[in-house]
């Protein structure tokens, strides 16, 4: 059983590499850019799909969390505290090293906050938002579920479009890189580009494992019973108003990472990142990957994103997506790649059933 | 001066009403007899007022409007035949997840078609800059036409539900639909009718307002939010709840920018929203015997 | 007039029935009787098309309605009183019967609708005396009553009852039971499923012992009624 | 094994499937915002590009290299935007980009260009983008600065010093309502209500009769929605007669047909793109504008706006740097050459470039005009 969930670790793992020796071959190098933009899409992703396949609960507010992530950063890492060097409490805290004196591009020299405490902030701030909506929004089902995260993106995006600080419309850009170890950082240069896509594929890894290992343990099937009935699920002791609320919990949070490291890499967000659109654009990676289909999720969204950033959808990207949305739905609302794997599970669950039937 | 501006805020917030309790309507007919929340909806108000702007080019404008209400109607109706009827009992996130993808592709269809331009209808009676004006306060004329038009909605409503066959059919089918179905109704047809009939109205709405807020490819979605806020906040599938749900809105957005800096309307809106839906998800007006006995 | 052969049918993956196998001749009273859970409701809503049969055939006057959506069924002179009644609980009394002549309307036989009206009311008249109350505000007797006159209103041949006695006093179980021979006498068929049994089988003419989605038992009613096993399995409770 | 091979040659089959280079053409990228809530913007500015890239290459193209035009649309994503950006420099190795449409855009992209040495000719507005000035980013419409001082130069003359400013929230809408904050000092000029709506707004007349209670002398709107229109049709219905200020944001006469009766008598500074018919024989600018305005407006049959003529600045400037600098010149030579380009006549105004100017126009560009029986033209002075 252990064995079985680390193949496809590994196969991942091996296809991160293969992709980057084949670039490397290619003279293609350059693709590993979007490749690394669409590794931190995933994370939201998969985290998403956790949510939707697994709790059964749809969020359409799931850019909100990745803003949160990517503009708190953002806003902690650009803001410029020389003005109050002398403040007892900047002071104390530019000596703990929570704070750090930078050179901007044109030669101004900034004291703002290090990458590092700025990602504990905003992965903690993401947390505590996640937790206190959704204590109160997971308690909803059906439209009302879909309204109260879709009102919940929509807030994020109004404050972050309507306050000077985030930016406004223009957002936020020279955001510094954010150091990781031996002089590598997370940034946009071009020299680090390789560093930079094993890193982004190394969290989506970690964050299968995580997610895989959760899958298949006690929460798992838990889970999967909210998803199936929840009524049952209630009913045979299993707390899931509890599950629901981590899982959403941990589906912020990756959320939140992606934004912090994404606007690193990026060197700034804007307000498209909090954007409905982005939030539908999501789900519809998570229905076309098959709902609880964390390897078919993964799988497209890497091809769709991938598409999407190099601009092969033209004006239609919007578009491509709405269809997508509409196509996989009505002909296969279990996705494309989970289908056929999922139909063959319950047709040999179905016949074992059969089979001890008959024996009874 | 005080009661002057009273009144105008006022009458600010009836306009925004109006217009959101004709979308909120829209909804509550679908959702009545599907259980169905369209995520489309807007986009009917948009392609209604679209395709009004583009008939008048070469029609007299009532004669324009009522083709652009047809029009819409029509396609209301082959959007739920080609996307809808043929689903055997769809589950609320699939049927959640379609709607959001026709009014994506209706969106983009529409940029196709119309191009990013934005368009308006002329004003019905009177022009841009007229106004009534009641001892200081002053109001377009339009805002009546709206406000009227909604009226007229509601009341055939009403009517239609309440008095003939076809409605009472269509709240039957909304009760309960396998109860429906045993009395020998076609179940299905009602669906595609409240397609019909909730695009037509949406499509009247857009028509209406158009010369207040203009049309363009995009507004459908920035209107659904509205709508669907008011259809909610009313209590969801009670029409003249909604319409008192768009007023109490329209207020107090307008009464928010008074004193509030007018960046966050929308974040206050929604977030009103969101406190109805922790604390009283019925709405406003809803109660455990209305949702109960469902009705309109 | 009702012929059903080998019928399997069920929810999704899941078999309810297994191979059912029933007719109900003109002007009879015919009882399914069996536990809860049996499969007594997926027969009468796959024989009414809520639910699709997986196999086997359901033959009404000769026709295969088993491809046919409910409403066709309904037109085509087979109506269900659905278990639980289900009436439209907003709507006046007087609403919901109309909503019943709905196939009636269709046919053309605009002028008959208020003569079934007055004979509803003549089988019910406390209908009468609620004509203008909302049905949801009605008591369960009432709501069955409604159910049943609503169904009547479509002039079925073939009429089909759910537990109508589920959840009602007894002295309200006495009365339905009463129309339901009624019902016979003014030569109406009944297809009648019931958890109570005895009082089934004691108006019926024959009778179906359903239990886990199969027929194992069928015959005279009186006979079922005699039997041991099925005194000892659906009797015994009542047999005071 | 064998699948893994399989997979290996579908890779190497999809990379080597690029496009490959034929000719020694010129490659120009272009980020524009052609969909999405900047689409007024992008969408002209893609039309003109493909108009002007048309001609140049029937003419022969520039020194005998033909311009290959790459676009890309972002819808106004600055995701999207650095994306684009980083293929357009490293795999298309084009030789400028045109664009982006908006400032987010184009100040997520500023360092890009400028790490990947290549031009950037952005269309949007705000000052930022050309101050800090970076080596390789150059901007073509009109400074907002210059928008505002225009304004209050003539508020001065009509002896207006109590105003109330509205603004949408978005970058056109922000750059204004900072420049206003800024420069109203200065010029002896109070704002009594300042606030900002939302980009989608439909109705506004709450956030007017804010405006109105305040009493002020005059109104000032910034922004390039159709809530430009809605805010002055709002106005006149509550019956203020003020003169209402617009941004350089209303040069599009799709606007004063929206707005209709209440546009009359509206006054804003613009490019003379608007009112080229009108202007004097001897103004240089005329000849360009009829020119753009008449093939355009014959090729996609709709009004020409000052945001198209933004990107057909930006390629001209492109164009004549190329020209000037020779045939085979390296990006640095062209740079250096538009950073001394004196006296290009474009649409937005007259572009004198230097090192320290990366946008070369100056208060002149703009022309208050004002709008009379449904069309723009010259404010009396």
């Amino acid at each position: 059983m252990r064995t079985s969930r680390f193949i496809p670790i590994l196969a991942l793992l091996g296809a991160v590499v293969l992709v980057q020796l084949l670039t490397l071959a290619g003279g293609k190098a350059f693709f590993l850019t979007q490749l690394t933009m669409s590794a931190y899409y995933t994370l939201i992703v998969i985290g998403l799909c956790l949510l939707m396949g697994f709790a059964g609960q749809i969020s359409l507010g799931h850019a909100g969390f990745f803003a949160i992530g990517g503009y708190t950063s953002a806003v902690l890492t650009t803001l410029d505290l020389a003005a109050y060097k002398e403040n007892p409490l900047v002071a104390m805290l530019a000596k703990a090293g929570v704070l750090t004196a930078r050179q901007d591009l044109y030669g101004g020299s900034l004291l703002s906050v290090h990458p590092w405490a700025a990602c504990v902030v905003a992965v903690l701030l993401a947390f505590v938002i996640a937790w206190a909506i959704g204590i109160p929004v997971l308690k909803l089902k059906g439209h009302y579920l879909a309204m109260a995260t879709l009102g919940f993106g929509t807030i994020i995006y109004s404050i972050v479009l309507g306050t000077q600080r985030f930016g406004a419309a223009d957002g936020i850009s020279s955001v510094p890189p954010f150091p990781l170890l031996f002089g590598v950082s997370v940034s946009g240069d071009s020299s680090l580009r390789v560093l930079n896509y094993y890193f982004a594929w190394l969290l989506v890894t970690v964050a299968m494992v995580l997610l895989l290992n959760l899958i298949s343990s006690r929460v798992g099937r838990a889970l999967r019973s909210i998803h199936g009935a929840e009524d049952a699920a209630g009913a045979m002791g299993v707390d899931t108003a509890r599950f629901k609320l981590s899982t959403f919990m941990l589906s912020a949070v990756l959320a939140a990472v992606a934004g912090v490291f994404l606007t690193h890499y990026n060197g700034g967000i804007g307000p498209s990142e909090a954007s409905i659109m982005k939030s539908v654009r999501y789900v519809a990676i998570v229905a076309v990957g098959g709902m609880g289909s964390l390897w078919g999720t993964l799988i497209m969204s890497v091809v769709l994103n991938f598409l999407s950033l190099r601009g092969y959808f033209g004006s239609f990207d919007d578009a491509v997506f709405g269809g997508i949305l509409i196509v996989i739905m009505l002909f296969a609302p279990d996705g494309i790649i989970g289908a056929d794997l999922r139909r063959l599970v319950g047709k040999i669950a179905n016949y074992k059933q059969q089979n001890s039937n008959k024996s009874q | 001066m005080f009661f002057e501006l009273f009144f105008q805020y006022l009458v600010a917030g009836l306009t925004y009403g109006t217009i959101y309790a004709i979308v909120g309507i829209g909804f509550n007919i679908i959702y009545n007899t599907t259980g169905i929340i369209n995520f489309a909806q807007g986009e009917f108000v948009m392609l209604g007022g679209m395709t009004a702007v583009t008939l008048y080019g070469f029609l007299p404008l009532p004669l324009a409007v009522i083709g652009a209400v047809l029009i819409t109607m029509v396609m209301g109706g082959l959007i739920e035949m080609v996307f809808i009827r043929w689903l055997v009992k769809p589950t609320v996130l699939r049927m959640i997840i379609i709607t959001i993808g026709i009014s994506i592709l209706i969106r983009e269809g529409a940029l196709l078609v119309w191009g990013e331009g934005v368009r308006s209808l002329p004003y019905f009676t009177g022009n841009e800059i007229s106004a009534l004006s009641l001892g200081g306060v002053r109001l377009s004329p339009q805002v009546l036409w709206s406000i009227g038009v909604c009226m007229v909605i509601v009341l055939f409503l009403n009517l239609f539900f309440k008095h003939t066959m076809l409605g009472r059919e269509m709240r039957a089918c909304a009760a309960n639909r396998d109860a429906a179905a045993l009395c020998g109704i076609p179940t299905k047809n009602m669906i595609t009718l409240s397609f019909v009939l909730s695009a037509g109205i949406g499509a009247l709405a857009g028509c209406v307002v158009s010369p207040i807020t203009y049309t363009q490819y995009s507004i459908g979605s920035g209107l659904a939010i509205k709508g669907f806020t008011v259809a909610i906040l009313g209590g969801l599938g009670n029409s003249m709840a909604a319409v008192a749900a768009g007023f109490i809105l329209g207020i107090l957005e307008s009464f928010s920018i008074w004193v509030l800096p007018t960046a966050y309307k929308d974040a206050i809106s929604i977030a009103i929203l969101l406190a109805m839906l922790f604390i009283r998800p019925s709405g406003l007006f809803g109660n455990k015997e209305a949702m109960r006995l469902k009705d309109f | 007039m009702l012929r059903i052969r080998n019928l399997d049918a069920g929810y999704g993956n899941l078999n309810v029935l297994r191979r059912v196998s029933i007719h109900v001749k003109p002007g009879e009273i015919v009882t399914i009787i069996g536990a809860n859970g049996a499969g007594k409701t997926t027969l009468l809503k796959t024989i009414t098309g809520l639910l699709k049969a997986q196999a086997g055939e359901v033959l009404f006057n000769g026709q295969d309605i088993g491809a046919m959506p409910t409403e066709r069924i309904v037109s085509g002179g087979c109506s269900l009183v659905p278990e639980g009644r289900q009436v439209f609980p907003a709507m006046p009394v007087s609403e919901n019967l109309l909503l019943g002549a709905y196939v009636q309307f269709k046919r053309g036989n605009k002028h008959e609708v208020e003569r079934d009206l007055d004979r509803v009311y003549a089988l019910f008249p406390v209908l009468k005396q609620r004509e203008h109350q909302l049905a949801g505000t009605l008591s369960g007797g009432e709501q069955q009553m409604l159910a049943m006159g609503r169904a009547l209103m479509a002039r079925p041949k073939l009429i089909m009852l759910d537990e109508p006695s589920m959840g009602l006093a007894p002295l309200m179980v006495k009365e339905i039971f009463n129309i339901i021979v009624r019902l016979r006498a003014e030569g109406n068929t009944v297809l009648l499923v019931e958890q109570n049994a005895r009082s089934a089988l004691k108006i019926a003419n024959r009778g179906y012992v359903l239990e886990t989605g199969r027929i194992i038992l069928e015959g005279e009613a009186e006979d079922l009624l005699a039997n041991r096993d099925v005194q000892r399995a659906y009797l015994g409770r009542d047999a005071e | 094994m064998k699948i893994l091979r399989l997979f290996a040659a579908a890779i190497i089959i999809a990379l080597s499937a690029a496009p490959v280079l034929a000719a020694p053409a010129i490659k120009v990228g272009a980020i524009l915002a052609v969909t999405g809530p900047a689409s007024f913007l992008g969408a002209p500015e893609a039309k003109t590009l493909e108009m002007l890239v048309e001609e140049i290459n029937a003419k022969g193209g520039i020194n005998g290299s033909k311009i290959e035009l790459v676009i890309k649309d972002s819808g106004a994503s600055p995701e999207k935007a650095i994306s684009f950006a980083k293929q357009l420099i490293e795999e298309e190795k084009v030789f400028a980009i045109i664009g982006p449409s908006t400032t987010g855009e184009t100040m997520a992209i500023k360092n890009i260009a400028e790490e990947g040495k290549t031009l950037l000719l952005s269309c949007a507005a705000a000052e930022v983008i050309v101050n800090p000035v970076a080596k390789y980013v150059f901007k073509t419409p009109q400074m907002d600065k210059h928008a505002v001082i225009r304004i209050f130069q003539q508020m001065k003359k009509m002896g207006i010093t109590k105003i109330g400013v509205l603004s949408s929230n978005t970058g056109f809408g922000k750059a204004g309502k900072e420049q206003i904050e800024k420069l109203a000092p200065e010029h002896a000029i109070q704002i009594l209500v300042n606030e900002v709506y939302d980009k989608a707004a439909t109705d506004l007349t709450a956030e007017v009769t804010k405006v109105k209670a305040a009493k002020v002398q005059a109104i000032v709107n910034w922004s390039i929605e159709p809530a430009q229109a809605i805010v002055i049709k709002n106005v006149r219905q509550t019956g203020m007669t003020v003169p209402i200020f617009q941004s350089h944001g209303f040069g599009n006469i799709g606007y004063v047909k929206a707005a209709g009766a209440a546009a009359e008598g509206a006054i804003f500074p613009a490019g003379r793109l608007l009112v080229a018919e009108v202007l004097s024989d001897k103004n240089p600018q005329k000849a360009v504008l009829l020119a753009y305005k008449k093939s355009y407006e014959e090729k996609y049959k709709e009004d020409v706006s000052t945001f198209g003529g933004h990107a057909y600045d930006a390629m001209k400037i492109l164009e004549q740097a190329l020209k000037a600098a020779g045939a085979g010149a390296d990006k640095e030579k062209v740079r250096t050459t538009i950073e001394n380009m004196k006296g290009l006549v474009g649409t937005a105004g007259i572009f004198n470039f230097s090192p320290a100017d990366h946008n070369g126009l100056d208060l002149n560009a703009f022309e208050m005009l004002t709008v009379k029986d449904g069309k723009f033209t010259v404010l009396e002075k």
